[in-house]
């Protein structure tokens, strides 16, 4: 939460060209096509977070965040969450076997992964080992991006019920099914089947406490992405809604003047802050203990789907019948927020981890 | 009955044997094709809802609300409540609301034999859809800004301007058009109703598309559009009285009660069938019944709040604050109903498969309808200005 | 909800005279002090829902809870809820030993009954037969006023869990005790406990299956009589606060003229009138089945305690300072209905029944 | 440490071991009577408070904001938060407000030599009891309304006029008073601040009795009352400079975060100790674990919130958007818990036995403090006013 002064320099730094990139290399418009794609991988953002040793950036967990929170400005369709917020959380995994290389690998983007949960809904994912090797069965939710993978870390339990990390590249695998999803809000994902894919030796990455804990954490660091991308998206939206009230006249007076829609932004923005400090916390909350780090997650993300959408929402009511059009920046604003919502858990079962 | 009709005992002997015997006879008459649309789509096509508009003519209720003498079947306010609450419960498809809620009545309230002989029967039968030309661009919740103007010439009128959220513009026929006829005076005072043919020359239409990536509305360009004098309804610059007059005439239309009261009992239905993550069915997930509780009583008090307005209906009078109300809590409870739903639903609601993109889902149609919905606290007056005329008419501020 | 012509006509003028008693003989003021106490016995309010050969005037249950609301106008701290609303329900007993007599007595005011429950969160009260006397045992939740009962209906379980209705008359019993409670608004209340407390033959109303249903309607009468009472506090509780607007100026301005002001009180409206329809239904639905008439009674119960409750604060808020005051009438009406959520159920009680 | 303080990794090594050095001065510190009284009543005596401010006094932490020069302990922004959710978590007595947060840091600031000398010794040591007159039955959240003046004499000043809402004024010792000294000015500008013995002749006081039936606040009447011409704090016609100043000061005063984290962590206890009609605690009813967990989010925030202005928090700026925005949000919060709590006792909340009126209770407290809180939404700017404000000030509307 306080940033040495060397830090908060190097964000305001890394901020601004974050910033400045995305606006002019990849900027909202309402076909949805933008300039530049995959341009970012220039700017060294995936792995950023990953130690330099490794060709990362080295960047804090606040940093990364930084940047998918610019992403999140210009509704960025690609998933920075999955390149920037999860690598940055496997650098601890990169002495077992293989993971070195493979994470050398992100920052050029010829590696990506993608975290690979169970349907929050269904039987979990099971992995059965199978002398040294192991395959693994069942449907997973719906993963972000999963199409774009190169490779799936998989949150699995074995017949006794205990967890399970394991990778698999998707194009060496057999017995994995990807079906294309499209989101509400434009963006990509999908759900894979694994019909007894095979895991080399080597590839289960934890078992038992040690594999719970390490998916509780990437867990938390994709949902943490979500909630830094939405971050960004509201706070545009509102900018492009304080715009349109100082212009937009009704009844021979700028919409702004009204003190009705005055209060109502008054309200939305209180939320507004009200989630950036706690994605501020949630952020700090990664150097503190699991069941906090947990809580400040599930927090930041409840916000985000009570509060945070409803700020949304206060949006397009004030803009009127404009915002509900297509065309219209602040309508896509509510549905990233809205499809984000029900991503990694929606509101209500991440306030049913909050007692 | 398979859905739930509360409140029985607020109804006469009567009243509950009209609403058994409309109920079986709309559930015999409706397609089960259409239906399944009904259910999977916030909005139908021309096509089907001229067809089922045949089918209802066909029993003499396809104008449900008008009177006898205009080929309405006479019924009272608690009739039509009932015959509404059934409609909606067999799932049938909405009604087009211009022509038969809009134009119909201002028609054979103000307009002339001939207009009446012309238009009425095509609204009857389904063979004439129709549009409403009143927002614009810059006049949206504020008709006093309105800008298309209606010139007076040898032969008629031509109007000029542009008309925005036309809702079902590019498969309507014709249009209601509020223009501007005396610019002198202030306010609404100088507005006239107009009939104007979609195909007319000068009249251009162009789609909109809505965030739920649908089109059911369009803008509208008129640029020198010649109409016949008795395309005026009514006398002119008596545009915005006849307006109000219907809103006065149906108090209760916003409040969609019977659309929410349905909706509801299926989401009820979906919650039950649907898992929560330690394989109880969502219903019985406590903080889930909780909110279904919550949404029940606001049902019951919507319902309620609409059956005491009929009950003392008496018309005639200025729009008043029931209007407003029922467009306030009705908007508020259309969109908790839908929110309830994205959770109920959750990732199924915000995630389409890519190969099936087109095939109907119920998860699918509550996200349209979940996005679509956000217009229902701005359209018909947005509810700040409801808030305003509440303060105003009831509580005198 | 539609009533014929000649039961309107009755209604008014009903209403007409309730109003006219009330703000007379028992205005509300600040120091609490009424003139005329128990004046409305001559009024023959009592017992009003009684068939005329019972001494009552046969009204209906909407007339009943007519004079309960006009009673709520003026705060009136006597407990018409019990003398009007309850009575009403208690003709299909009188054919039971001595009630009839009994409930002759109710419109003097000589016999006054109170429902006795037992606490919702401690165990029911216990009756044991013993032979062809019977014993009640354990401690009541709140009753409203049950210091000024003569009489009192006990709700209680036999040994096998079935419902048992019983008469106590309270001078005669040994083994009551009454203990005084001072409510928030005001009002009396008190807790029994019951000693063994011995029930004669005869006094034991109802059994079994007959008996739930019995005590079931009784309840949702006192309830239905709450709800009126506050619908008429809450009516009068709007007036005021709309007069107190459009006089009380603040920055040059009555408060009237800001449309934030507007729009909290058209919300409120809103809920007002709301409150007000499913009191109609409520009432109404006292003619149907059980079922539908617990759930609108709870729908009704509910919706005051939430809505209603949030209107009133409403009024404060508009109100500003002056309702905070001991010396308003305002705060006064918050009260009311702060004291009334808690009582027979409060709104998370009766959410749970609407499912 | 059996309160749940959460977000430790917010704050470094030292920032931990001095708040559990505070934390466990002020437990050893604080009288158990002290502390059991705190939890039972809304509005502690004069005698109370007094004997508790001469204990923090002993140990210099009486008034734990002020600089050191000025006999406070120089705490940084985050030892103050630290050491004041230390004091909550204990269940300290409240400060007298006016004192130590209004008085001292504007004398300290703007007053003379003399004043200071004068006035500051008395609020550290609890000797000398202050109440604030800015309120006025006509001049409540707009301060521009104030009638109160102040006129110039040969030998000092004579104040006429009524101040309202006078919290604490009927065993004050002091006032420092709001009065206009020059009325051909508009607004704020021609406000100056005084200091004013309740003893003075010329000044009454009447009680008011408040919702929650306690006596705390007063009408304070002002007739010819001569102060000497030192009264005046600062310069003549700053008073409102002033008054800013020190809002910009205490940016997060009224959040009352500590308050509403250690109410919330009460009222969970209670909550657990408390079975419901299903003999299971109530803190397991999934309702209520519902509503406890959107408390538990909302605390969160606000938490976050607070952290983050004192993390930016420079001071010398105009008061901006941070001090409405955790008005608005905190206050919120202070009703929100107070109405769970009352769910949470029930019947409890609402129902004292009459033979122990006076009697301390836990569901009785909750009640008085759910009542005089709906005064936090209007006090001190209604929340209205701080909307207003944020939409001027961070959204430019």
């Amino acid at each position: 939460m306080r940033r040495s002064e060397e830090k908060m320099e190097e964000d305001r730094l890394l901020r601004d060209s974050a910033r400045r990139f995305f606006e002019e290399q990849r900027a909202w418009s309402p076909t949805g096509k933008h300039n530049g794609q995959a341009a970012y991988l220039d700017m060294g953002w995936p792995g950023m977070g990953l130690p330099e040793e490794l060709g990362g950036m080295g960047a804090d967990l606040s940093q990364c965040l930084m940047a998918v929170e610019e992403g999140g400005r210009v509704l960025l369709p690609d998933w920075l969450i999955d390149d920037v917020a999860l690598t940055a959380g496997l650098a601890p995994l990169c002495d077992k076997s293989g993971m070195g290389d493979l994470l050398g690998r992100v920052p050029s983007g010829s590696v990506r992964f993608v975290l690979v949960t169970g349907d929050r809904r269904h039987p979990p994912l099971r992995l059965a080992k199978n002398g040294t090797d192991a395959t693994v069965t069942g449907r997973s939710g719906l993963v972000p991006d999963a199409l774009r993978a190169t490779h799936l870390l998989v949150c699995a339990e074995n017949a006794e019920g205990e967890a399970q990390l394991a990778a698999i590249a998707v194009d060496a695998a057999d017995g994995v099914h990807r079906e294309a999803y499209h989101l509400m809000d434009g963006r990509k994902a999908g759900i894979l089947s694994f019909d007894g894919a095979a895991i080399p030796a080597g590839n289960v990455l934890a078992s038992g406490e040690e594999a719970r804990q390490r998916i509780a954490e990437l867990t938390d660091l994709c949902t943490a992405g979500l909630v830094a991308d939405c971050i960004g998206a509201l706070d545009a939206g509102f900018s492009a809604t304080i715009d349109h009230l100082k212009t937009r006249k009704q009844f021979g007076q700028p919409l702004s003047a009204f003190q009705a829609v005055q209060h109502l932004m008054a309200d939305a923005y209180c939320d507004r802050e009200n989630l950036r400090s706690l994605t501020i916390a949630m952020t700090a909350a990664f150097d503190g203990p699991a069941d906090e780090r947990r809580k400040a997650v599930s927090a930041a993300k409840a916000y985000l789907g009570r509060n945070g959408l409803a700020a949304a929402s206060r949006c397009i009511q004030v803009c009127g019948g404009i915002a509900m059009t297509e065309e219209y920046f602040v309508g896509h604003v509510y549905k990233r927020l809205q499809t984000t919502a029900a991503l990694f858990g929606n509101a209500e079962d991440h306030l049913a981890t909050l007692m | 009955m398979e859905t739930a009709m509360t409140m029985d005992s607020l109804f006469t002997a009567e009243e509950q044997a009209f609403r058994d015997r409309v109920g079986s006879a709309l559930r015999d008459m409706l397609p089960a094709d259409l239906a399944e649309k009904t259910r999977n789509s916030v909005h139908l096509s021309r096509e089907d809802m001229a067809r089922w508009n045949r089918i209802l003519h066909g029993k003499g209720w396809s104008a449900h609300h008008w009177p006898q003498e205009h080929g309405g079947p006479g019924w009272s306010p608690m009739e039509r409540y009932l015959f509404e609450s059934e409609y909606a419960n067999a799932d049938a498809p909405p009604i087009s609301v211009f022509g038969v809620y809009l134009v119909g009545p201002t028609l054979y309230t103000f307009g002339s034999q001939a207009q009446k002989d012309r238009y009425l029967p095509g609204i009857l039968t389904g063979d004439e859809f129709w549009c409403q030309g009143y927002s614009e661009p810059e006049a949206g919740s504020d008709l006093a800004a309105l800008r298309t103007t209606a010139r007076k010439t040898e032969t008629g009128w031509v109007i000029n301007g542009q008309k925005a959220w036309t809702t079902e513009g590019h498969f309507a026929d014709l249009m209601i058009c509020l223009a501007r006829t005396d610019s002198t005076v202030k306010q609404q005072a100088g507005l006239s109703l107009f009939i104007v043919p979609m195909d007319a020359p000068g009249l251009k239409i162009s789609p909109v598309i809505t965030i739920d990536g649908a089109h059911s509305v369009n803008e509208v360009f008129l640029d020198n559009v010649e109409v016949p004098e008795d395309a005026l309804i009514g006398e002119e610059n008596k545009g915005w009285t006849y307006a109000k007059f219907l809103l006065n005439h149906e108090r209760t239309n916003n409040a969609q009660v019977h659309r929410s009261r349905r909706e509801f009992e299926r989401l009820k239905r979906s919650a039950a069938e649907t898992l929560d993550g330690d394989g109880r069915p969502l219903l019985d997930n406590p903080a889930f019944r909780r909110r279904f509780a919550i949404i029940e009583m606001e049902v019951r008090a919507l319902e309620a709040t609409v059956l005491r307005i009929l009950a003392v209906q008496t018309g005639g009078k200025e729009p008043g604050p029931e209007t407003s109300i029922v467009k306030v809590i009705g908007s508020r409870l259309q969109q908790m109903i839908s929110e309830l739903a994205m959770d109920v639903f959750a990732e199924r609601a915000i995630a389409v498969p890519a190969n099936g993109l087109n095939a109907p889902s119920d998860a699918a149609a509550w996200a349209e309808r979940h996005l679509f919905r956000r217009v229902v606290t701005i359209y018909a007056g947005s509810n700040e200005i409801q808030k305003t005329i509440i303060a105003r008419t009831a509580l005198g501020l």
